[in-house]
């Protein structure tokens, strides 16, 4: 199913997928496991990072690179929902410190 | 003019009747009395030729595509109504005019009851059975208006309800019967009806459509149990009950048996249900009139017993009964209409009418009191007025009834006692003894208020003297009609010879004497008054407490369904969603879950299973926030699903529009304090099941989608025009943008009213804006 | 074959950063700590993995893209990483026990003494 | 190609965009509104017209053929819709004249009003199942706003109901276009109905029909799934309750007869009678929920319930005069629906409330109120000789053909109940006498609307009373178009081949 | 794949059901955007997937040279995505605009426009009105 | 004459987007640019965009060493168990005036690895950064190695004239 | 939530999300992109500028209401459809033109105009709603 150029390259995409896949888990179980909004919030751009990632290796894997604009508007709008999280952190005080799922 | 023209007058008069009591002010009822008048003289002109034995059509369509015709038929059962409801109203309009004289309101009694008269002409003239029951209905509307006329008071409000509530449901019922008719017959018109009596009665639908219309005439005609209605309707003012009561709605239903007796009589069911019926009424109706001391009560419960007289005769529907309803009917209208104008002229000069209160008007009213006496008599049945020819033909009826004949005998000459008593007490209690002296000074009504029961009860003096003016040119024709032949004759006389109904006139009379001279002592007896409650008072109780047993049903299933909690709404929505799509998956397909997952990469594993657990998590969520940055998680990995399965530009939008979600969401939740309210966990079992359920319901009928082979058929003219005409190499942006780009439109039409609506929710709540800093909830 | 193994290399170093950073998220012990490795780590990795896409398609329109990419990348995860670590600090959070100093409480408690009335944010009190 | 289509979407569109861009000029906005509105009901009678005369008319917008690209499709039906949704349109526009306040004419009600008019002819016109969901979202966002723009707390209340229940309706709805693209691969009405002609997938048809229904019955306000339309409709004022309460279900009730007469005929035996089933409920409880009631408002919320059941009930039926009658019903059911609600609202501006305890003493002081309110009100108890007759009349008949007895026993009953209802109206507001509590009698500081108001709030409501005696009394030419538009929904080929073989 | 989106669509539909019967308005319209991105997953998957092959037609071409993906739902899907987000933005603001005029994100509160019936017993919770008052 | 130069930046930002460098490609680059200057006029400070160019080109071989230095140490310590650094809040007195050079600054601090910066309190000149490894605890060499590195690269830049004053 | 760091950076990310987003728009028709993604990068890009100085300045960058926008992006993709109708087709038929600029063929038709009209309401759309929103803030 693999369509690199090469076994090589197809072994390399498999580990660097194997790899892009756990730091995802990774990133979800931060998610999950908090403790405060913050920590979910770095987990989620920890995630956005890893999905611009998985979209390149993905483009080279396919041989397409018109998945690479997808990754440009992640690169260029994630933050923004950082901010976003970061303005009601800095609003909501403390209490969002303790945000237990 | 034609019959329509002639129904299409009245009506339109009806309209400038506000106009002639603004204007002519006392004249208004002489110079409306006119527009009966003329239409009555009109009709006049065709006694002749419906004497002569022919019939008149008249038809218009209407509307075609439902069969239904503006059609009339004048034959001697419609021309006989046509005559008595014309004839009658034009006094009516007189009297009226004179009565409610100084009445603000006089224009709208004037535009109703002339509704009302179009209305009734057209029930008797109309052909065409839809016709029938709209004009019907128009009755129904018009005499609420009327019994309503008193509108302050609620005693006129609740009573015009019951008339409107009672007569309506019978309408109601009636047009299923008649579309039953119709659909027995292939036909609407009546006339065409005439010849298929044998296909109805013996159609399976028969006793159904039977008993549907016989509620609508039983309603209208105040047969018991619906008899209530119409003493109740007695709060409407004295003009109006002296119509609508004696000569008119009342009769309608009566009118309707005989109308259709050709058509549906002569089955046992018919004999046995509207004999018994009549007979019940009658006997009922004429004992409670004794229950009472108001004249318009009197007259009333006596009115019952006229119709149920008349229903009893049509059920019995042989020879003599046909004759009886004819001669009854005519009889009944003079002398009643006569009998209510009169008690009105008395409660409007002696301010009551009350016969306990009120004695020995004779000195002061004089022509009142002559008028109503000659009535009353006719109302006794005594030679030599028409009321004897009448009630003799019932007895002669009774007598040679088919069914139950002893029981109708009895039941008839019981009846008419009570009826002979009740004749005393409403002509002879007010007018003779002596003069009671009360507040009012009382004088003799005005010509106005004495025409009417002159002209009407002096016909029926001549009428009883001279039958052969009538019997020849119109009765004999009218009953005809309802025996459905085309000849009956009949010859009227005041003198049989000594028969058993002279001999029964004769028991009645003196029986009824008596009980006139004792009803001061029974009437107010526990058991006459216990009488009262059971058969006056019952059914109306019945109608009251079926009237609150409904609203109060009505409230408890309204709390119940319309409980004002979002969450039971949604429940109740999603429990539906899931049994309707759920039983009808499993019951009409074949649920498989062959699915092959085999060709799935690990990385695609766990996206899915990364998008499941952030969306879990977005569910555990404590916090909206929290909640938002697991719904960015799983927006983040479908998008990189979007982008696996080849949509770069889903995925953008959806990233984007992922990132535009968490910042709408921290700017709203900001204001918006952390809330965690508790639920029980039999409620959250509950709402997991729902839950649980539709989604896999919706897995399992993406799945059952997913094994139809599929044909992406469009896909390839999208390719093949996307450059070559539209000019654009992606695919999904030129759909978006000319191959569907109506669908786009409506998108930025959404989105654009989303942004002016959440612009106008913020800033115009601005001014009701009363947020107190801090506050918690 | 040499730009595959230059693209191998990248992909590998990318992908073992990414995971880095990953691991970096998950086991360090306080906020701050875990955005170093969320910041950096992230944007270094995802950073490679971009290159190599640019080296293996060797297309101008790709490359450019790519080093836009990259561009946008280093120029907001820094401030993202400001934005909520800045906040996260004001709010009080928490520091692990290897933390030895602060110099912005010091700071800040100087300032208070000689002005107390500042006070940073509005707490919004819970149900 | 045939442009005709295209003006009753372009011209309320453009209305509103207008409004949009001008929207600091109240009085442009207001006038624009009435005259797009007069423009409308031109285009719309232009196309009935053409409809009437040519048969089915389809245009293909952007020239790209069926299926292919979204096709608009006015058979007898749609037309007859769209004019009375112009008609409808134009009244309202003209009434809001008079009634609507500055706030929110100046927060986008005019522009916003013409955009649901757009959504509502969209609907109608519409070939193609996804752009029928386009269109129900025009609908549905335009009602959020319109319902909650105010802000007053009832209003807020009732939209957070009114939304939730519908959002859901909506993506039941877009799960059901999926689904119905997953099996036949086609978006287009007429391809759909194609190829599912013969399509060995009735089971899973069906069980897509099921979710069409759900998401049009929470549209169309059918037991049970209505409790939103209660909870909300009596919330925002007069005039935009009068757009909603007659037009919006209506288009849940269209889109359930062209989804079940051209979509879903594979199993007649299995949908309709879930159909007949969910009707008789929906007369029932609506009917006695407005028995319930004493706030007017609230009381024709009700019974717009219970008139939806009648809908329905037709169309279960099935038949040529049963879905005449359904059609009928519909367009009865929005003049005389709208018009209770603008009669309400004057009398509110006369007497000062919506509530019976409250109200009284109309008809003596207002009887040309009380003419248009009898008028109205007797239509729609379905008494004679008015529209409302007509309608109760050709489904009753439709269904004691087929020897419905049970059902037509409801449906008979029900119409007793809606007669009472109505006359709790009359004697609760217009013959009883006014209480001494009256708002406007204790409100010093209430002015009578000036002649002008008084003129803008009249003239439809007198509009549209016309409108009701002479279809109800001439109704002979609207029959023939009923009955033509029966036929072209009994044969789904007439349909199909105007879209696919123009 | 598609069996498994199957599973995953089922999946996201049960919980924000779950989430769309909550007491909280807030989690209610979370529970909405779920259910969007459900749906929107599912008629993307059920106008079947294939991988790689975005559908574009490569530049110096006119028709597309190789196989490529199903561009319809796409362009359904992304419109869907952007009328939900519309309502979506709607909701919300309206969310908060009942919790500023109400006073409570608490559905079980919310009996303004429908006010107890004779003899019920609101929570002590419950934000009403008097009667009749707009 | 800055704005020129900051338009013809733009022109070519946009040739490098659209991955197409043709002389209509740049006009129409020229073009936008020039239009969305009018928008962001009020918006951006036009000056500094040359140096922001040279700025990309000199800096950037000195951030990848540092980036791949200190993120192999972060890795390390990440991956092998236990943690024993020590760490803190540090403030640095910036040399730094501008609020580009500010943001400059703490960016690039930002985006080396070990540490991260928290805070510019009212935009005034101290910096308060987390670092990761205060090595020793000693809290001055963490001071003076950003500013003998970071700052001293970016001032550099930025002031021709620059002089180090640790 | 004043930030030097964030204002300087948003100082420098504003033209570029605004040129990027042009640029999204234009290559929609033949890349991933057009109007509604090119919309949502430019409206990203005020809304991020309305983060970090407010929305009073931001409002003046825009120079317009944003509600006004919707109503001109409904009129421009009207207008597409319009003067198709005035070419004698069919509503919103495309038409086009075929400028040479520099060399190099262009295909300028109504579905860009059209697609302009997209990119106006969602820009409209994103800036009243946030808009409203952080002023509410204030
Ligand atoms: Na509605
Ligand atoms: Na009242």
């Amino acid at each position: 199913m693999l369509n690199g150029d090469t076994i090589f390259l197809d072994t390399v995409l498999i580990i660097t997928f194997a790899a892009l896949s756990i730091s995802l888990v990774g990133g979800v179980i931060r998610l999950l496991k908090g403790p405060s909004l913050p920590d979910r919030v770095v987990a989620l751009d920890l995630i956005a990072y890893i999905v611009i990632a998985f979209i390149a290796t993905y483009s080279i894997f396919t041989g397409t690179s018109d998945f690479i604009d997808a990754a440009i508007v992640v690169a260029l709008i994630a933050f923004l929902g950082t901010a976003a999280f970061a303005r009601y952190v800095f609003k909501a005080g403390h209490e969002s410190t303790d945000d237990r799922i | 003019m034609t019959i329509l023209f002639s129904v299409l007058l009245i009506f339109a008069v009806a309209f400038v009747g506000p106009m002639a009591a603004k204007y002519l002010k006392n004249y208004s009822g002489w110079a409306l009395s006119l527009v009966p008048l003329t239409v009555f003289l009109w009709f006049t002109g065709f006694i002749p030729e419906i004497s002569g034995g022919s019939v008149i059509n008249e038809s218009y369509v209407w509307v075609s595509y439902l069969g239904i015709n503006m059609s009339f038929y004048l034959d001697g059962l419609s021309l006989m109504f046509a005559l008595i409801v014309t004839g009658v109203g034009t006094f009516i309009m007189i009297y009226g005019g004179g009565y409610l004289g100084s009445d603000p309101n006089l224009g709208r009694f004037y535009f109703s009851v002339l509704l009302f008269m179009g209305s009734m002409l057209g029930v008797v003239l109309a052909d065409n059975i839809i016709a029938l029951f709209i004009f019907w209905e128009l009755t129904s509307i018009s005499s609420y208006l009327l019994i309503g006329y008193k509108h302050n008071k609620e005693d006129s409000r609740k009573s015009a309800l019951q008339a409107l509530l009672v007569t309506g449901s019978g309408g109601l019922a009636m047009l299923a019967g008649f579309i039953l008719l119709a659909i027995m017959t292939g036909t609407m018109e009546i006339s065409e009806m005439f010849t298929q009596s044998g296909i109805v009665s013996e159609h399976p639908w028969y006793l159904g459509m039977l008993i549907l219309v016989l509620i609508g005439a039983f309603t209208k005609s105040a047969q018991f149990p619906f008899h209530f209605w119409l003493p109740g309707a007695m709060a409407a003012p004295t003009p109006v009950s002296a119509y609508l009561h004696s000569a008119t709605m009342v009769k309608a239903g009566v009118y309707l048996l005989a109308r259709l007796s050709p058509v549906l009589s002569g089955t046992i069911e018919w004999t046995y249900i509207v004999t018994l019926f009549g007979a019940v009424t009658m006997l009922i109706g004429a004992w409670l009139a004794l229950a009472h001391t108001d004249l318009k009560k009197i007259l009333a419960y006596s009115t019952v017993m006229a119709l149920g007289t008349l229903t009893m005769l049509l059920g019995m529907g042989h020879e003599y009964a046909v004759k009886a309803v004819a001669v009854f009917i005519l009889g009944h209208s003079l002398y009643k209409g006569a009998l209510f104008m009169v008690a009105g002229t008395v409660d409007h000069e002696a301010g009551t009418r009350d016969v306990r209160f009120i004695s020995g008007l004779r000195k002061t009213m004089p022509f009142t009191a002559t008028f109503g006496c000659i009535a009353a008599l006719s109302m006794a049945g005594l030679a030599p007025l028409l009321g004897f020819i009448g009630k003799e033909l019932v007895y002669e009826a009774a007598l040679s009834a088919s069914v139950f004949p002893l029981f109708l005998i009895t039941a008839a000459v019981v009846s008419n006692i009570a009826v002979v008593a009740s004749s005393g007490i409403v002509a002879i209690r007010p007018f003779f003894g002596e003069y009671k002296e009360h507040g009012k000074q009382v004088h003799e009504a005005p010509v106005s208020m004495w025409i009417g029961p002159a002209f009407l009860s002096v016909l029926s003096i001549v009428f009883g003297v001279l039958p052969f003016l009538i019997d020849g040119s119109i009765i004999s024709k009218a009953a005809a009609s309802i025996a459905g032949t085309p000849e009956l004759v009949v010859s009227l006389s005041l003198w049989h010879g000594i028969n058993a109904a002279l001999i029964l006139s004769v028991v009645t009379f003196a029986s009824g004497v008596a009980v006139y001279m004792v009803w001061n002592k029974f009437r107010d007896s526990k058991g006459f008054q216990g009488y009262d409650r059971w058969m006056g008072e019952g059914p109306k109780n019945g109608y009251e407490n079926i009237l609150a047993g409904v609203l109060n049903f009505a409230s408890v299933q309204t709390r119940f369904f319309q409980n004002g909690y979002l969450r039971y709404y949604l429940l109740t929505v999603l429990s539906f969603f899931v049994l309707i799509v759920g039983f009808t998956l499993f019951t009409k397909t074949d649920v498989s879950l062959m699915a092959d997952f085999s060709d799935i990469s690990f990385y695609e594993w766990t996206i899915a299973l990364v998008i499941v657990v952030a969306a879990f998590a977005a569910v555990m969520a404590g916090s909206g926030l929290v909640a938002i940055a697991a719904l960015g998680v799983a927006g983040y990995s479908i998008s990189l699903l979007y982008v696996l399965f080849s949509a770069p530009d889903l995925a953008i939008t959806q990233v984007l529009v992922e990132t535009l979600t968490v910042i709408l969401v921290a700017l709203v939740l900001i204001h918006i304090p952390k809330f965690t309210a508790t639920t029980s966990t039999s409620s959250k079992v509950r709402d997991g099941i729902i839950a649980g359920a539709a989604g896999t319901l919706v897995t399992l009928i993406v799945l059952a989608v997913l094994t139809v082979d599929f044909d992406p058929f469009m896909t390839d003219y999208f390719a093949e025009n996307s450059y070559v005409v539209a000019y654009g190499r992606n695919i999904v942006n030129v759909i978006l943008v000319d191959f569907r780009a109506l669908d786009t439109f409506g998108e930025i039409v959404v989105i654009g009213v989303a942004g002016v609506g959440v612009y106008g929710l913020i800033k115009l709540g601005k001014s009701l804006f009363r947020k107190e800093e801090g506050k918690t909830v | 074959m040499i730009s595959e193994i230059i693209i191998a290399i990248l992909l590998l170093s990318g992908s073992f950063f990414v995971l880095v950073a990953a691991i970096g998220v998950l086991r360090l012990p306080d906020l701050m700590m875990k955005m170093h490795a969320s910041t950096k780590a992230g944007t270094l990795g995802a950073g490679l993995i971009l290159v190599s896409v640019g080296v293996a398609f060797d297309e101008i329109s790709v490359l450019t893209r790519v080093i836009a990419t990259i561009i946008f990348l280093l120029l907001t995860a820094p401030v993202a990483a400001h934005l909520i670590g800045r906040a996260a600090y004001y709010v009080g959070m928490d520091f692990w026990e290897g933390t030895i100093t602060d110099e912005l409480k010091k700071d800040r408690e100087d300032t208070a003494a000689k002005a107390p009335s500042a006070k940073v944010n509005r707490n919004v009190s819970e149900s | 190609m045939n442009d005709l289509l295209i003006y009753p979407l372009l011209i309320p569109v453009m209305t509103a965009a207008l409004a949009l861009i001008f929207f600091k000029n109240r009085d442009f906005q207001r006038w624009i509104n009435v005259i797009g509105s007069a423009a409308l009901v031109g285009a719309s009678a232009l196309l009935l017209y053409s409809v009437n005369n040519d048969g089915i008319q389809v245009l293909q917008p952007g020239n790209w053929e069926a299926p292919f690209g979204i096709s608009l499709v006015a058979d007898l039906f749609s037309a007859l819709m769209v004019m009375i949704t112009g008609i409808k349109a134009l009244a309202v526009s003209i009434y809001s004249l008079g009634d609507m306040d500055e706030r929110r004419e100046s927060f986008g009600f005019h522009s916003l009003f013409q955009i649901l008019i757009f959504g509502v002819n969209g609907a109608f016109l519409t070939g193609d199942l996804f752009n029928l969901y386009v269109w129900f979202e025009v609908m549905l966002i335009t009602s959020f706003v319109l319902l909650s723009l105010g802000n007053d707390k009832s209003q807020l209340d009732g939209a957070v109901k009114y939304v939730v229940i519908n959002l859901f309706s909506s993506l039941v709805f877009l799960s059901g276009v999926g689904i119905m693209y997953g099996i036949t691969g086609t978006l287009n009405l007429a391809a759909m109905a194609d190829a599912l002609q013969d399509t060995e997938h009735t089971g899973l048809v069906i069980t897509a029909s099921m979710m069409f229904l759900v998401s049009f019955g929470i549209k169309s306000a059918v037991f049970p799934l209505f409790f939103w339309l209660p909870a909300s409709y009596h919330t925002p004022p007069i005039t935009v309750t009068a757009i909603f309460g007659a037009l919006l279900t209506k288009v849940g009730v269209y889109s359930l007869v062209r989804m079940f007469t051209l979509v879903f005929t594979q199993d007649i035996g299995y949908t309709h009678t879930i159909l007949l089933w969910i009707s008789v409920p929906t007369m029932v409880v609506g009917v006695l929920g407005a028995a319930s009631q004493y706030d007017v408002r609230k009381i024709l919320s009700f019974h717009i319930v219970s008139q939806i059941g009648y809908m329905i009930m037709g169309l279960a039926f099935f038949t040529k005069i049963a879905l005449a009658g359904v059609i009928y019903y519909i367009l009865h059911n929005i003049l005389a629906k709208t018009n209770l609600f603008l009669v309400a609202g004057i009398a509110r501006k006369y007497v000062g409330s919506y509530h019976l305890s409250k109200l009284g003493g109309i008809y003596k002081a207002y009887p040309l109120l009380s003419a248009m309110f009898a008028i109205s009100a007797i239509s729609l108890a379905g008494l004679p000789p008015l529209t409302g007759f007509w309608a109760k009349y050709t489904v009753i008949y439709a269904g004691l053909e087929i020897g419905e007895w049970v059902v037509i026993g409801f449906a008979l009953a029900v119409g007793l109940m809606t007669l009472f209802s109505m006359t709790k109206i009359w004697m609760g507001a217009y013959w009883s006498p006014l209480p001494d509590e009256a708002p406007v009698v204790a409100d010093k500081n209430y002015k009578e609307p000036t002649e002008g108001q008084k003129f803008a709030l009249f003239f439809p409501v007198i509009l549209i009373a016309g409108l009701i005696v002479i279809l109800g009394i001439f109704g002979e030419p609207f029959f023939s178009m009923l009955f033509d538009a029966a036929d072209q929904l009994l044969d789904p080929s007439m349909y199909i081949n105007a879209v696919l073989n123009p | 794949m598609e069996p498994l989106l199957a599973i995953v669509i089922g999946i996201l539909v049960a919980l924000s059901i779950y989430l769309i019967l909550r007491k909280n308005l807030v989690r209610i319209v979370i529970g909405i955007v779920i259910l969007s991105n459900a749906v929107n997953l599912l008629i993307f998957t059920l106008g079947r997937l294939d991988r790689g092959m975005p559908p574009l037609i490569p530049a110096g071409e006119s028709v597309p040279v190789e196989a490529f993906a199903n561009p319809l739902p796409q362009a359904l899907v992304l419109t869907a995505i952007v009328i939900g987000f519309g309502l979506f933005a709607f909701a919300l603001v309206l969310t908060y605009r009942a919790y500023t005029e109400l006073g409570s994100v608490n559905v079980d509160d919310m009996r303004v426009a429908e006010p107890a019936y004779k003899g019920e017993e609101l929570p002590e919770t419950a934000i009403t009105q008097e009667e009749d008052k707009s | 004459m800055k704005q020129l130069i900051t338009n013809i930046v733009l022109a070519v930002i946009w040739a490098a987007v659209t991955g197409t460098i043709s002389l209509g490609n740049l006009v129409i680059g020229f073009i936008l640019g020039y239009i969305v200057m009018l928008i962001a006029a009020p918006a951006i400070d036009t000056e500094q965009y040359t140096r922001r160019i040279r700025l990309g080109v000199v800096f950037v071989f000195y951030f990848i060493k540092e980036l791949v230095v200190s993120s192999l140490r972060v890795a390390k310590d990440v991956i092998k168990p236990g943690f024993s650094m020590q760490s803190g809040i540090v403030a640095i007195p910036m040399d730094c005036e501008s609020d580009l050079e500010k943001t400059l600054l703490a960016n690039f601090i930002s985006l080396t690895p070990g540490t991260l910066s928290v805070d510019i309190p009212d935009g005034g000149n101290t910096l308060y950064i987390h670092a990761m490894y205060i090595d020793n605890g000693d809290i001055d060499a963490v001071v003076k190695e950003i500013k003998n590195g970071m700052e001293r690269h970016i001032l550099e830049i930025t002031r021709p004239d620059y002089k180090v004053k640790y | 939530m004043k930030s030097v760091i964030l204002q300087t950076a948003t100082r420098l990310l504003f033209p570029l999300l605004l040129i990027f987003s042009v640029f999204l728009f234009f290559r929609g028709h033949n890349e991933p992109g057009g109007g509604f993604i090119g919309g949502l990068v430019g409206a990203a890009a005020f809304v991020l500028f309305a983060v970090a100085f407010g929305t009073e300045i931001t409002r003046k960058l825009l120079r317009m209401d944003p509600r006004v926008m919707v109503g001109w992006g409904l009129f421009f993709a009207l207008l597409s459809g319009i003067m198709s109708m005035m070419a004698g087709d069919s509503f919103f038929t495309g038409q086009w033109v075929f400028p040479i600029l520099f060399g190099s063929e262009l295909h300028v038709g109504t579905p860009l105009i059209f697609d302009i009209g997209v990119y106006l309401v969602v820009v409209g759309f994103t800036l009243a709603v946030i808009f409203a929103l952080e002023e509410e803030d204030n």
